[in-house]
């Protein structure tokens, strides 16, 4: 019930955020696997971090740097995205990503505490650009398999991966 | 330019194209990024371990100031070949339902999390006593299972396979609490030697070295303590040989009996 | 003929001021000059104990020894080692902050002075009190120090058995899944939180539930009843950080300034780190008593049972009421060094609207061996 | 060339840095380097406020380190300093005695030991950056009130403000040593020429007055209005300076034999010449007053005039101030001495001068700020690698390196040497000094300490890094781990586990944007300004020499100078 609440208040939340050029985001109730229980509080953590690598994601993508994804993304994340934030680099092109919205739930909390896992059915913009100029604009709606885990002080995104729906 | 609509993740592809002249290919996702040069007409071969990251992707030829895009999806490989495997704890009291608990993550040879489900199994076996074997099919690429720990200690095999790939963990099933914790006394010179008798928890599994013992002595409203650690699975202390005095033992939350120096026990 | 004047004027102001300055200096300038006031002639008593503690304050050992009226009796290294400790101590590096001194008794001839150091420490300030005899001599008084002879420990050999953890971790990097050692389980198994007059004290046991030794902290914070936080505080060194697999260890968090009525609920945070360690020294805490008189305090010795030096030793005591409820949880450190095989007194104080309370109480010793903190 | 010949070797050999203040001054100049408009510091005190110290002297660092680093530009702008002082004493000199002897007050003023021993020893380079431009504004001050020349209003006041830009405390209080003996010179000169009424003296006196302040409010504006947010109410930290120094002669040997050095031997003198000669007294009479502040606490007399501004002044300034009240009448003595006895009067000068210089400058060798040099390199690569600057870090017996390693690592501290500055009130409440040297400053120190360490998660303190096994059994006690040795073990790495990394702090203290453009701007501006109104010519400066020279009252009062001056 109380994780029901919270994701209600996730979503009035991050509804009043789409006002200010935010994505709109919904949290569905967790479907979970694992015999530990997930306290309201790691659920909320976990979101709120989420929502924040996605902002995170875009300015490095956005700005070819690498740096930015520190905070937020660890282990084969972090190394496949600056990877291809390299990659870019080289190319001469950058990514603009606009996240429109995102439909999370939790599926999967270890019973060591020590991993979350997510789904993110997720709707964005992708927008490739050679320097300034626009090579091409697609609208994306993929879902996202995410597992966190965590840090000192947050939870970081440990797998990012789009996959079939 | 015509996309396949998924490909596997290290596979080689080719797109054909239309048109003529010369153009590039870029396909571009969050985890890589891909730059072909291509004459229109040809088709485009991109080879086997060139685009190894699951995930959407944008392929976009661009031909002068025109440009044509479409999306592509890199679907993970479907063999395993890592298995991050969470094993958790390292070391468990014995007897304990429930008391190991593993989480594999299934990954491809790129890193990719396999979601499609697959089997995995996990196995402990320790030293003394039958395996524990389990099969559980992952779920969005995991996998979990809890299982009790054996009566007996030592180390115990901890192993999780799948797709003929198998990781191995070490899990010590280590002694509980102390059991009939009990202590002899013997003057030893001017002091009183006093001793536990080896000590074992309830399943008769020795104590390790090191485990603290805490000695008490009262006497005539005096008290003498002391935080003994057992070696070679007893504890020993001199302490003053005051007749009458009561002697105690305890280990953490674990009380032993109590004898009395010079009064019989 | 003016300027001459004025010259004459300010020379004699000059004069005059300095000697106003060094006859009743300003408290900087006493602070700087080691004492309460100026060593003058020890013409009493209490001016022989004063330029006595002053000369220790200066650490001037040499002219303290030189004054005493029983120098003959001990040399100045003997003197020097009873105030300092004769190896690495709390004493070595103390310095005498300031000092009291109290007539007992005097006569033509002799009196007895009590004189209390009080002394600054890296650990926190502590209180040594010495009964001194001072005598006449001519017309000067001069003390007779009561050394305390450092214990002899005598000639021996004694067999080195102890047992060690060492622990080897995966190491640095993000290898997420690799298997690495866990930190210990430790569990509170008592906690309370008291009002006293300085603000709310959260006490309680903390026991090492493992197998192996735990590197252990406890954090407090009080949640008022909204659940708002209103203060966080670690138990600091009211608690013993190292603990061995199945030893119990109290904790003690002061809270200053808050009251227990603001309190809605505690939340505690114990954390616990695998380290290396040694379950050597064992020090065995000998002839506890618990007195009410003259002032409410836990004493004993403490005996160093293993082959190494405890340099400085923390006693953390917990008293308990005749039910089994944790009282109070306090410590002392101890500052002389525990040689081998030596007892070594220590006295632990309760505050005394507690002291009536108290029925029994368990002690456990924190220890400091110089060179041995990797 | 004395000042070249002496200094600029010692300068060169960088032993400044040695000194007590010398790091401090080059960390204030590092974050100018890279923060010039934001004087927000975020590596000391967990964040404090540039704008606690008046920066001139330290954005002149700044600057020229663009060219010639941090160090040598420390070097560079102290012996600007000095040659600066040159000119200075001598101008301030001529107002009371002949040219002659205003050359070798000069003279002195390079070889005087409270000079070398705050450049070398104490590393007080505000102090000794002010007191030149202050000794510059003087005669610009006199000739206004003599003359009333606007130009020399315009002069003294962006002087004046330039002196404030470099150090508060100058202006504040040696001003009050130097400016009042000027006016009270200005009105005995007025008097015997009679060219100004009493009321247009006292106009002028009133307008510089207005003016002047008005000037140092707008130049220091963030400074003075951090000091009204945030009154310094610490408690008082223990200095030795303001020890009595008969009765704690280790002191006096500090700070008063080695600044002072033979001119001891001149103080009779002194105070009788300035006595005698009627238009030396209000400048005898500031030094005497200065002298006796600088003894500290061997006299009440510091304690009854600055009250609680004694507990928070260190005192080897005032000594600093004094000899410079001292030099022009030391001049009308050496050059009176040298007059009469030839050589024979100039050679035991000479050489004690020479012996004076040489002893304080050679002062920190014999008692070193720090007991013993290291190197801190080590220590900030640990801190800048592996995410070690995550958290907040605390040394212990770091001594003066402190500031060192806060110029080479991006970690950043709880501690900090600028005892103004400090905000924190584990800091402030208790009397002690930087953490680092904590044991120093008695219970305070170590109360202080240990409320840091008590408070470590709240400040993301993690890393205590110890040169100093005093503080181990505290670290071990408290619950912090030994997790590495650097320098071949002599510095020890102790952690605290579980402590959160370190957040920003004190952002309420931080000042606005525009504080900080005023900051970076108007100190510096001011010293600009004052570089180029001292190059407008003064027509009347020549005549006014003249003038000086035939009315200095040695050539009328004493046959000595008079044989002097003829």
């Amino acid at each position: 019930m109380s994780l029901r609440i919270l994701a209600a208040g996730c979503v009035l939340l991050f509804a009043t955020g789409a006002l200010a050029d935010q994505p709109s985001v919904q949290v569905q109730p967790p479907d979970l696997q694992g015999s530990r229980p997930l306290e309201k509080q790691t659920a909320a953590a976990v979101v709120r971090d989420y929502l924040e690598s996605w902002q995170k994601f875009r300015a490095a993508l956005d700005q070819n740097q690498a740096a930015l994804l520190d905070p937020d993304f660890v282990g084969t994340a972090r190394t496949k995205l600056a990877s291809a934030i390299g990659e870019q680099a080289k190319l001469g092109i950058h990514t603009h990503y606009q996240d429109e919205s995102h439909k999370l739930q939790i599926v999967f909390y270890s019973p060591d505490g020590l991993s979350i896992q997510m789904i993110d059915n997720v709707e964005y913009d992708q927008q490739v650009l050679d320097r300034d100029r626009v090579l091409a604009t697609q609208h994306v709606k993929t879902r996202y398999v995410v597992v966190m885990t965590p840090a000192e002080v947050r939870w970081k995104v440990r797998v990012f991966e789009a996959t079939p729906e | 330019m015509t996309l396949p609509q998924t490909v596997t993740a290290g596979s080689a592809f080719s797109v054909p194209t239309s048109g003529s002249g010369p153009a590039v290919l870029y396909i571009v996702g969050p985890d890589q990024a891909l730059r072909r040069d291509v004459q229109l007409g040809n088709p485009v071969s991109i080879a086997a371990g060139d685009l190894y990251n699951a995930g959407e992707y944008l392929a976009i030829i661009v031909a002068g100031s025109s440009s044509s895009s479409g999306e592509l999806e890199v679907t993970p490989a479907p063999h395993p070949d890592t298995l991050s495997f969470l094993a958790t704890p390292s070391r468990v009291p014995v007897g304990l339902h429930n008391g190991i608990n593993g989480a594999v993550y299934v990954f491809d040879a790129y890193h990719n999390l396999i979601v499609t489900p697959m089997p995995v199994s996990f196995e402990l076996s320790g030293s003394s006593g039958p395996s524990q074997a389990r099969t559980i099919t992952t779920s969005h690429g995991v996998a979990w299972t809890e299982i009790d720990s054996a009566s007996k200690q030592g180390s115990a095999k901890f192993i999780a396979q799948a797709g003929g790939i198998a990781t191995t963990r070490v899990i010590d099933e280590v002694p509980g609490d102390p059991c009939g914790l009990t202590i002899s006394a013997q003057p030893d010179g001017a002091k009183l030697r006093v001793q536990t008798a080896l000590v074992r928890d309830c399943s008769g599994n020795p104590i390790p070295d090191g485990t603290i013992v805490t000695f008490t002595e009262n006497y005539n409203g005096a008290q003498t303590t002391a935080d003994v650690p057992i070696k070679k699975d007893i504890a020993q202390i001199d302490m003053p040989a005051y007749s009458g005095a009561t002697i105690s033992v305890a280990s953490g939350v674990v009380a032993g009996n109590e004898i009395r120096w010079g009064g019989g026990r | 003929m003016k300027g001459i004047l004025l010259a004459v004027v300010l020379f004699i102001a000059t004069i005059g001021l300095l000697v106003i300055g060094t006859l009743s200096p300003i408290p900087t300038a006493v602070y700087y000059a080691g004492g309460k006031s100026l060593t003058r002639a020890s013409s009493t008593p209490q001016d022989a104990v004063e330029n006595l503690a002053v000369q220790i304050r200066q650490r001037s050992f040499g002219d303290a020894y030189g004054s005493l009226a029983n120098r003959a009796e001990f040399t100045e290294p003997e003197f020097v080692q009873d105030l300092t400790g004769n190896t690495l101590s709390l004493r070595t590096f103390a310095t005498l902050e300031d000092f009291e001194t109290q007539p007992l008794h005097e006569s033509a001839d002799d009196a007895e002075m009590l004189l209390k150091l009080h002394w600054s420490t890296v650990v926190g300030p502590y209180e040594t009190t010495r009964d001194l005899h001072v005598v006449r001599n001519g017309d000067r008084w001069a003390v007779d120090w009561p050394l305390v002879k450092a214990p002899h420990v005598p000639p021996q050999v004694i067999p080195v058995n102890y047992l060690r953890w060492d622990v080897i971790y995966s190491g640095a990097g993000d290898d997420w899944g690799a298997q690495d050692v866990q930190a210990p389980r430790i569990r509170i198994v008592d906690m309370r939180p008291v009002n006293r007059a300085e603000g709310v004290v959260v006490m309680g046991e903390l026991l090492n539930e493992d197998i192996v030794p735990a590197f252990v902290g406890v954090r407090a914070t009080l949640l008022s009843k909204s659940g708002s936080p209103i203060a966080s505080e670690g138990a600091f060194d009211m608690i013993s950080h190292t603990l061995l697999p199945k030893q119990v260890t109290p904790f003690l968090i002061r809270f200053p300034n808050v009251d227990l009525s603001q309190v809605g609920s505690i939340r505690m945070g114990p954390i616990s780190v695998l380290v290396s360690a040694s379950a050597d020294p064992v020090v065995e805490i000998e002839n506890q008593k618990y007195n009410l008189d003259p002032e409410a305090s836990l004493t004993g010795q403490l005996s160093n049972q293993s082959g190494q030096t405890v340099n400085i030793a923390h006693v953390l005591s917990t008293f308990y009421d005749k039910n089994g409820q944790l009282v109070w949880v306090a410590g002392q450190y101890v500052d002389r060094a525990l040689p081998p095989q030596t007892p070594v007194d220590f006295s632990v104080q309760v505050p005394e609207d507690l002291a009536k309370q108290i029925s029994s109480e368990r002690t456990i010793v924190a220890t400091y061996s110089s060179g041995n903190s990797l | 060339m004395v000042a070249v010949a002496i200094h600029l070797p010692l300068l060169l050999m960088q032993l400044p840095l040695k000194s007590y203040d010398t790091n401090f001054h080059i960390f204030f100049a590092s974050h100018y380097v890279h923060h010039w408009f934001n004087p927000w510091n975020v590596k000391w005190f967990a964040g404090f406020s540039q704008t606690t110290y008046p920066p001139l002297a330290q954005q002149w660092v700044a600057v020229v380190s663009r060219v010639l680093g941090l160090n040598m530009a420390y070097m560079a702008v102290q012996f600007a300093a000095i040659l600066l002082l040159a000119v200075g004493v001598y101008r301030f000199a001529l107002l009371w005695v002949s040219p002659r002897a205003a050359s070798i007050a000069a003279l002195a003023a390079v070889l005087a030991g409270s000079e070398s021993f705050l450049v070398y020893s104490a590393g007080q380079l505000a102090t000794t950056c002010s007191a030149p431009i202050l000794l510059n504004a003087l005669p610009y001050l006199y000739d206004w009130l003599r003359y009333g020349k606007g130009r020399s209003l315009l002069k003294a006041t962006v002087l004046f403000a330039a002196t404030a830009a470099v150090h508060h405390a100058t202006i504040i209080f040696a001003s009050m040593f130097f400016a009042l003996p000027v006016l009270a010179l200005a009105w005995i000169d007025r008097e015997e020429s009679d060219e100004t009424s009493g009321s247009g003296f006292a106009a002028r006196t009133v307008a510089i007055v207005i003016l002047t302040a008005a000037a140092i409010a707008v130049v220091l504006l963030p400074f003075w209005i951090g000091l009204f947010r945030y009154p310094i109410t610490q408690t008082p930290i223990p200095h030795p300076s303001r020890a009595n120094y008969i009765l704690s002669p280790q002191w006096g040997i500090n700070y008063f034999l080695v600044p002072y050095g033979a001119l001891i031997l001149a103080l009779p003198f002194i105070i009788v010449r300035g006595s005698r000669v009627a238009r030396l007294r209000p400048l005898m009479l500031g030094f005497w007053l200065c002298f006796m502040i600088g003894l500290g606490g061997t006299t009440p007399i510091g304690l009854w005039l600055l009250r609680r501004a004694f507990d928070v002044l260190t005192f080897e300034r005032f000594s600093y101030w004094a000899t410079l009240l001292a030099l022009p009448i030391l001049g009308a003595l050496v050059a009176g001495l040298v007059a009469r006895f030839r050589l024979k009067a100039a050679v035991p000068v000479a050489v004690l001068a020479a012996f004076t210089c040489a002893m304080a400058a050679s002062w920190s060798h014999y008692k070193p700020a720090d007991a013993e040099d290291f190197n801190v390199a080590p220590v900030a690569q640990w801190l800048n690698r592996d995410g070690h600057d995550n958290y907040r870090y605390v040394t212990l017996g770091f001594g003066n390196k402190l500031s060192r390693l806060a110029v080479l690592t991006d970690a950043t501290s709880v501690d900090g040497e600028s005892n103004s500055s400090r905000m924190l009130p584990e800091l402030t409440k208790y009397g002690g000094g930087a953490l680092t040297d904590a044991k120093y400053f008695g219970t305070g120190g170590l109360e202080s300490l240990r409320a840091m360490l008590r408070h470590a998660d709240r400040y993301g303190l993690k890393w205590a890094i110890v040169r100093d096994p005093y503080y181990e059994p505290l670290l071990v006690f408290a619950g912090w781990r030994h997790v590495d040795n650097l320098d071949d073990n002599t510095i020890t790495i102790w952690a605290k586990d579980g402590v959160p990394p370190a957040t920003p702090m004190n952002t309420s203290q931080m000042p606005p944007p525009w504080e900080g453009y005023l900051w970076g701007t108007l100190p510096f501006g001011s010293s600009i300004l004052a570089i180029l109104v001292v190059l407008i010519p003064d027509k009347r400066r020549r005549a006014w020499r003249e003038d000086e020279a035939t009315v200095t009252p040695i050539t009328q009062e004493t046959p000595l100078s008079g044989r002097l001056v003829s």
